[in-house]
């Protein structure tokens, strides 16, 4: 218990700083508006807004990103590959080939299709790292390099766009409820993955697999499936992201559509403090660190930092947390405090 | 300075926590020139602690250290200050790189000289290697050598270091009479020449053949330096235990046995895995305690491990209770009744960075099912009971089970098995690397076991344990089942016969 | 019983002889060799001539320096997937303070040098002395190198300095490798220094890792951290150096990037990283650590662009079977790889 | 094969060059080893592009270059893609050793090309550039073809100075740093706001051509509760990022609101937002390169004398007030 509360300090401790940080440079970062949308519907707006909004797709893919860390002792980064190839089958299955953009079928027939495809393609990465023992990293560079034409293959390189009001729900705002709806969505997968680990040993068995799996595979337990089922779990997620992606704008970018988005996805779970060599970890500490992630550009936009020397201040800030947090840093400073104590005690 | 004469080694009110744990507390040690020193202590008694707070491995709270030949305390920050100070070290985990071929394992680390010489490196190497009578090559990879063998490496690597101390933290666990015979030997050759050995052994036998002194340690305090002579066995035992052991040789008790029907539990005939073993028949009744006994290397895991299907069973029948099973993994065993406790704890045993809790449980959780975990009321019931009674020394059940002492790891994955209500419990080797205390409440326990109508299949180096627990003996020799001991044929003198193939066959 | 024990024991150590480190370096080998001869006899045109070979060296002679560094972090354990981005800062670095600042090319080399090196001092301290995951310290490296390139400058722009493009066009011809063209044209296969760079980089790591005591060190550090430590090893110190051999490669590798293009420009060498990774691995570097060989790296990066080269002869006529296909094949390439490792344990 | 005979589908102009080739190569004998065609063998050109996802106008190049370069035409294409320069420079060098007789690039980069160009020339590949020029020297390549994006971004930058609002405050948003069309169409929006007293730049960003970011950089101006009253997207898929921004927070925009939206490429779906006015303005920038390339193949296979190197395309800028359907349908990509 202790040590799981010590890890959810780290992200906490950031969004912490990075809040003052905010208070202190301009207090009117916190403020929040209620408005109306171009359609009518009653929305929230501001800053913050923005951080729940955006820092959701992070947030949902960090919630599988964290399952395949701990069970495989690697990452995936093929994601942002694979958000493409979702959301190509989104469009390609909601206004088909040469489409006028109307729907074609249901968006929750398009977004269970979406599912499906991404979870075998997470099936697929899954089959190398857990059957042929691939370190997931490499195995999940083939999908990484073949993702993006994939997606372009599936809609024959057309970019549809989808003239459906409905379909900007995702990525936007359900009529009446003024609360992004990417947040609403990260919501639900976090309360479906804490009610899975509440009520099923999915929590127990990773971290057994990711820890030893020789001994685990000894107490009854299939390291092969569990790592596989990570995979497929965070291919769920990909699926959901690829939703919120192409709703956003009701179209696809088969090359930038979250482009770099697993290393925000990965950088979210080592924020949350859990180990990228796997076993023991945190699910909520990985979300905060999405959320963080998405609070730090967000500062940076608003204090104009340019687009393209953003990934510059990010690193910096990113180095000083992890700095922060990291135990050998600690165990200095504890060390260097006792010296102090004693000398004012001689002293 | 060290201040005693001929020391070569001074350890002085040696402090050093860990959360939670104090595991030391002020613990003086002092180790002169050509002595063998044992270092003896019940499980997280402190003594590897110790030891790697001597080799810099970690950092003491307080205390000094020192050497002959050095006028101040000396500063040892790590293995290599240690190595340069002249003092070498065998850990009781092998700490060697299974990456690097045999040579390199034994050379690497050390010398002044820049380059690698493979040819002279190699050469030497498998001089040693052959002078030592270790069955392996230079250039081979460290990994395709058995335990035993790594094993031996480590301490040709240790005992081939011009060292002026040369420390020993249970070298003999995974070693075979033969083997053991032949590094006491090489100790008592090192004392000669005026080396200071630490030795750390869970063996009395052993304690009493080659050492001159012993310095006692309970939990983490220093309990006194004795010259071998002054202290006869029971007397050391008390030491360690901290109480008089109660007696400890016949605890197999006739009128206690299992009185039940006599029916035969697991039955396997021509079962045979892809680990190497020829096929083989095997039995086991309600409420028996049977042992497979047989040279290292022998084939006896291999067995067991084929009934448990944790290797690839390729053929043969498993027959529980008369009906025909089929046992392909090993949550299929489970499901039968069969537990088993593996002989390497840290490969195929713990879950190291999970708590004492979770590690307790698992086996139990994984039979109970994925939907259904427990609650945590019910783990914290479970973890508290077991640690009550198998008496695990750990700060609390959220420990992180590789923190603890190799012993108390060893009785955290025998309550997992106990938790899971085996009907038949195989033990690997339960006993290595537990102390004496320990040892003889395992026997006792599974003793108990039985007598409830458990079947246990006990396997381990120390004959005379075997004969103390065992109503039946299978023997192997080169991973064939060579023949069956029981009743009268239970002494040791047959059993060695039988192993070293003069007797039935 | 003893006796057979031993002869058992050395017939098995007969049979193993190969350590993982080779084997893995036959495979990849192999497969190289076999996918080029099978490029030469089914498909032809240019790989027939040297030249093409060449070209794979001219084009890749970065790829392999920094490859090589990479192979050095992940042998003991670690990553560096800053090294892209080190390459593109170093790139633009020289080429601004070569041409707006009318430096001279042996102080811009300074320059590549000092840039890798402080990479390698940064990240090899947080990743060796404060234990920092080197996963996210070189993933904040890369967002900072990528960053600082385009503060240092924006835009992209050809170097026009004279000894650097004197330099940059140099060619050293490979005798009696030339072919004739189709004008009737003898035209000797070259190569551009930045090859030569590689070539000795490779064989210098190559022999450092084999014989040297640092070397060792490495695969040490790599196999088991802990063991390493206890065998006596400086595993912080060995770490570190890994790490800092690594940015000082990149260093090098992003002049010779520098050197091949002539250009600075924030868009260099992306994806750098990954390439020398698969490139690590494809010649048998594991990711785990403690197996690697820098010549298999060498081949590795051969392969690696062997195949994108074998894809783009074979003319594909929609541009999604080009990512397809260079994926199919490093699949295969991989899946090979591991069914080999597996049939041998 | 077809061959060089069948030229049905060749365009008119390049069926005329055709009699002539068969001319020429009579006339000229030592250029005959160069011309293929002329003995009926297809022209081996090697193609490289950015990849075709990257925008709709590059699909719209793509499929016009895939439509021109075929059998039927007399021509034996390869096609290379990729966003890398450096992925480029080793396809053009494959392309090279292939002995292609043509190599037709469009470059990621302006930059880094000239040895490369050398070698082709040493190796008698004649190099022609579409849609984007490269900083190299004119004698290495037969021709280029390209948009003026200067006079892209002046036409687009002009027809905002017409609008006559008393200030500007804009929003720019950029392509990818270094790309001539991002240079062009930046450098004129640049030189107008240094000049003129009223025009300001509210952030100058860029979103790399991606939609995404476009509208994260948009977000963050309305949640900082910045004016503006602009909006230059230098393509039409960043200005629908900005837009779909606007839309979340309920500014109005297009013709006669609040915001200006201009985009750049001309997609037909962009196009139709003008017609629904609610964008204002949209600048053409024509992929359609293909039939002039076949035009300078042609005349250099008949030994003519290629007499303007750099061949601009002919584009407009539309304004949501006059657009017609028969734009939308003419020049939509
Ligand atoms: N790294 C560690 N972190 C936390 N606690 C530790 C650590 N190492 C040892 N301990 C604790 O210190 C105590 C002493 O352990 P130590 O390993 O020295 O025992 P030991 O005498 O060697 O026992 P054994 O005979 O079982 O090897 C134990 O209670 C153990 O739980
Ligand atoms: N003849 C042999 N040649 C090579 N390796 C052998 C040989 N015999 C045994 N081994 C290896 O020695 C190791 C020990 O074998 P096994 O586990 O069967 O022995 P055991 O009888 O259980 O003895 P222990 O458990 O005491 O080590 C195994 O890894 C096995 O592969
Ligand atoms: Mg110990
Ligand atoms: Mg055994």
């Amino acid at each position: 218990m202790k040590v799981k509360n010590k890890q959810i300090f780290i992200p906490l401790a950031a969004l912490l700083l990075l809040a003052l940080f905010n208070l202190a440079m301009d207090p009117s970062f916190f403020k929040i508006s209620l408005g109306n949308n171009s359609a009518g519907d009653p929305v929230l707006t501001g800053y913050l807004m923005t951080i729940l909004d955006y820092g959701s797709e992070v947030a949902i893919l960090a919630i599988g990103m964290t399952l395949v860390t701990a069970a495989c002792g690697g990452q995936d980064i093929s994601v942002g590959a694979a958000v493409a190839i979702a959301g190509s089958v989104i469009l390609r299955v909601l206004v088909g080939q040469g489409g006028d953009g109307t729907l074609q079928a249901p968006i929750i027939v398009a977004f269970l299709i979406a599912c499906v495809v991404a979870m075998l393609f997470g099936a697929f990465n899954g089959v190398l790292v857990a059957i042929f023992n691939i370190q997931p990293m490499v195995a999940t560079l083939i999908l990484y390099t073949a993702g993006r034409s994939i997606a372009a293959w599936i809609n024959n390189n057309e970019l549809p766009i989808v003239t459906d009001q409905t379909f900007t729900y995702f990525g936007g705002f359900i009529p009446g409820i003024p609360v992004p709806t990417p947040f609403f969505l990260a919501v639900v997968c976090v309360v479906l993955i804490l009610l899975a680990l509440k009520f099923t040993n999915l929590g127990l068995y990773t971290q057994a697999v990711g820890i030893n799996a020789s001994s685990s595979r000894l107490n009854g337990l299939n390291p092969t499936f569990i790592k596989w089922l990570s995979f497929v779990i965070l291919g769920l997620c990909v699926a959901v992201v690829g939703l919120i992606k192409t709703s956003r704008l009701s179209t696809i970018n088969y090359s930038v559509i979250a482009k770099d988005i697993e290393m925000d996805a990965i950088l979210a779970v080592a924020l949350g403090g859990n180990a990228l060599s796997g076993g023991k970890f945190n699910i909520m500490a990985s979300i905060l660190g999405a959320y963080v992630i998405q609070f730090l550009t967000t500062t940076l936009y608003k204090f104009n930092v340019s687009s393209d020397a953003l990934p510059a201040y990010k690193a910096v800030v990113v180095i000083i947390l992890v700095v922060i947090s990291a135990p050998a840093v600690k165990d200095k400073l504890a060390a260097y405090g006792k010296k102090w104590k004693k000398q004012k005690e001689v002293g | 300075m060290p201040v005693k004469e001929n020391a070569v080694l001074e350890m002085k009110n040696i402090h050093k926590s860990f959360p939670g744990v104090r595991a030391l507390d002020g613990v003086d040690f002092s180790l002169c020139e050509g002595e063998i020193h044992a270092l003896m202590g019940e499980n997280g008694a402190g003594k590897s602690t110790l030891i790697k707070v001597l080799t810099g491995v970690y950092e003491k709270d307080e205390g000094d250290i020192f050497l002959k030949g050095h006028d101040k305390a000396v500063a040892i920050r790590s293995p290599q200050d240690a190595q340069n100070l002249g003092i070498s070290t065998v850990y009781q985990e092998i700490t060697l790189c299974p990456n690097l071929t045999v040579a390199e394992n034994m050379y690497i680390g050390r010398g002044k000289s820049k380059l690698t010489k493979w040819r002279k490196m190699n050469a030497d190497a498998d001089r040693i290697l052959e002078n030592l009578g270790i069955p392996a090559k230079a250039n081979q990879q460290l990994s395709d050598c058995s335990i035993a063998v790594q094993q031996m490496v480590a301490i040709a690597r240790a005992v081939d270091m011009d060292c002026k101390v040369l420390i020993l933290d249970e070298p003999t666990s995974s070693l075979d009479e033969s083997e053991v015979e032949k590094l006491f030997g090489l100790m008592k050759d090192l004392r000669a020449r005026g080396v200071g050995i630490i030795f750390v052994t869970h063996f009395l036998d052993q304690v009493y053949e080659v050492c001159d002194k012993i310095t006692v340690l309970r939990d983490g305090r220093l309990v006194g330096e004795y010259v071998i002579e002054d202290l006869p066995r029971v007397k050391l035992v008390a030491k360690m235990l901290g109480k008089e052991l109660d007696d400890m040789e016949e605890i197999k008790d006739e009128n206690q046995m299992y009185k039940g029907p006599d029916e035969r539990v697991i039955e396997v005939e021509g079962l045979q895995s892809d680990a190497g073993i020829k096929p083989f028949d095997f039995y086991i009744k309600k409420g028996e305690v049977n042992g497979f006994t047989g040279l290292l290397g022998s084939g006896r895991s291999e067995c067991v491990r084929a009934i448990f299907a944790a290797d690839k069973v390729v053929a043969g029948t498993v027959k529980k209770n008369g009906k025909a099973v089929k046992i392909t993994k090993p949550l299929d065993a489970m499901k039968n009744g069969i537990a088993y406790l593996p002989e390497d704890r840290k490969r195929d045993g713990i879950v190291g960075d999970l708590s004492v809790r979770d590690n307790i449980i698992l086996a139990a959780q994984v039979l109970r099912g994925f939907f259904r975990p427990f609650s945590k009321a019910e783990a914290n019931k479970f973890a508290d009971e077991y640690i009550k009674l198998l008496e695990i020394k750990t700060a609390s059940a959220d420990t992180p089970i590789k923190s603890l002492s190799g012993g108390n790891q060893q009785k955290v994955i025998l309550a997992r098995w106990l938790l899971t209500h085996p009907e038949y419990l195989i033990l690997d080797e339960p006993t290595r690397g537990i102390d004496i205390g320990t040892k003889i409440e395992i026997q006792k326990l599974v003793l108990k076991l039985a007598s409830e109508g458990m079947s246990v299949t006990f396997i381990s180096s120390e004959t005379d344990e075997m004969l103390r627990t065992c109503s039946r003996l299978v023997v192997m020799r080169d991973r064939k089942v060579v023949g069956e001991l029981s009743k009268d044929e239970l002494t040791q003198s047959k059993v060695m016969e039988t192993i070293a193939g003069g007797g039935m066959e | 019983m003893a006796k057979k024990n031993t002869a058992a024991g050395n017939a098995a150590a007969g049979r193993k002889k190969l350590t993982e480190s080779n084997l893995l370096l036959l495979i990849t080998v192999v497969i190289f060799v076999v996918m080029y001869a099978g490029a030469m006899v089914f498909l032809q045109k240019g790989f027939l001539k040297p030249q093409t070979f060449f070209n794979i060296l001219n084009a890749n002679a970065a790829l392999i320096i920094t490859a090589c560094g990479m192979s050095l972090v992940m042998i003991t354990g670690g990553i560096d997937i800053s090294v892209g981005g080190v390459v593109a800062l170093v790139s633009m670095c020289c080429a601004v303070y070569l041409d707006y600042m009318g430096g001279n090319v042996f102080v811009s080399l300074l320059i590549a040098l000092g840039i890798g090196l402080a990479f390698g001092v940064v990240q090899g301290y947080l990743v060796a002395y404060l234990d920092i995951q080197p996963f996210i310290v070189s993933l904040a490296g890369m967002f900072f190198a990528r960053g600082m390139t385009t503060i240092v400058h924006t835009a992209p722009f050809n170097v026009e300095n004279e000894t650097f493009v004197a330099l940059k066009n140099t060619r050293i011809y490979v005798p009696g490798m030339g072919t004739v063209n189709k004008l009737g044209k003898y035209v000797p296969a070259y190569v551009e220094i930045g090859v030569i760079i590689a070539l000795l980089v490779v064989v210098v790591l190559f022999c450092a890792l084999k014989w040297t005591k640092a070397g060792r060190n490495f695969y040490a550090v790599g196999g088991n951290r802990q063991s390493a430590l206890m065998l006596g090893i400086n595993v912080k110190r060995t770490r570190f150096l890994a790490q800092l051999l690594c940015g000082v490669l990149a260093g090098i590798g992003g002049y010779v990037y520098f050197l091949h293009v002539g250009s600075g420009s924030a868009s260099h060498a992306s994806g750098m990283e990954m390439n020398a990774i698969a490139s690590s691995i494809i010649g048998g570097t594991l990711l785990t650590g403690g197996v690697g060989n820098i010549f298999g790296t060498f081949v590795g990066v051969l392969s690696l662009s062997t195949i994108q080269n074998i894809v783009s002869s074979i003319g594909l006529d929609q541009a999604w079977w080009t990512g397809i296909t260079v994926a199919a094949m490093l699949c295969i390439f991989l899946i090979i790889q591991s069914v080999i490792l597996r049939r041998r344990q | 094969g077809g061959g060089g005979t069948e030229t049905t589908a060749a365009p008119t102009e390049a069926a005329a060059a055709e009699d002539d080739a068969t001319e020429a190569a009579a006339e000229d004998d030592a250029e005959e080893a160069a011309a293929p065609a002329a003995d009926g063998e297809l022209i081996r050109v090697g193609i490289i592009n950015n990849d075709p996802n990257e925008s709709g106008y590059r699909t719209a190049n793509d499929a016009d270059l895939k439509a021109m370069f075929t059998e039927e035409n007399g021509y034996d294409a390869s096609f290379a893609y990729s966003l890398k320069n450096d992925e480029q420079i080793t396809a053009a060098q494959k392309f090279i050793q292939d002995e292609v007789d043509y190599l037709l690039l469009s470059a990621a980069d302006t930059s880094g090309w000239d040895s490369v160009l050398q070698d082709a020339q040493d190796a008698g590949i004649g190099v022609i550039l579409f849609d984007r020029t490269i900083d190299a020297s004119e004698d290495l390549y037969l021709a280029s073809i390209v948009s003026d994006m200067d006079k892209e971004g002046e036409t687009a930058v002009n027809w905002l100075a017409d609008q006559g609002l008393d200030e500007y405050n804009i929003i720019h948003i950029q392509g990818v740093m270094g790309s001539a069309a991002q240079q062009g169409r930046t450098g004129a929006l640049d030189a107008k706001v240094a000049a003129e007293d009223n025009w300001n730049l509210v952030t100058q960003q860029t979103a790399e051509w991606n939609s995404e970011k476009a509208q994260q950089i948009v977000q963050s101006v309305i949640d900082a509760g910045t004016e503006f009253n602009v909006i230059y997207a230098e393509n039409d898929d960043m200005a629908k990022g900005a837009v779909a921004a606007l839309d979340k927070a309920n500014i109005s925009h297009g013709v006669g609101k609040d915001v200006i939206i201009m985009g750049f490429d001309c997609n037909k779906w962009a196009l139709e937002e003008l017609l629904a006015q609610n964008w204002n303005y949209d600048g053409q920038c024509n992929p359609f390169q293909a039939s002039y390339i076949d035009e300078v193949i042609k005349k250099v296979e008949s030994g003519e004398e290629i007499t303007e190197k750099t061949i601009i395309l002919e584009e407009k800028g539309f304004d949501a007030t006059t657009i017609t359907e028969e734009d939308v349908e003419k020049y939509g990509i």
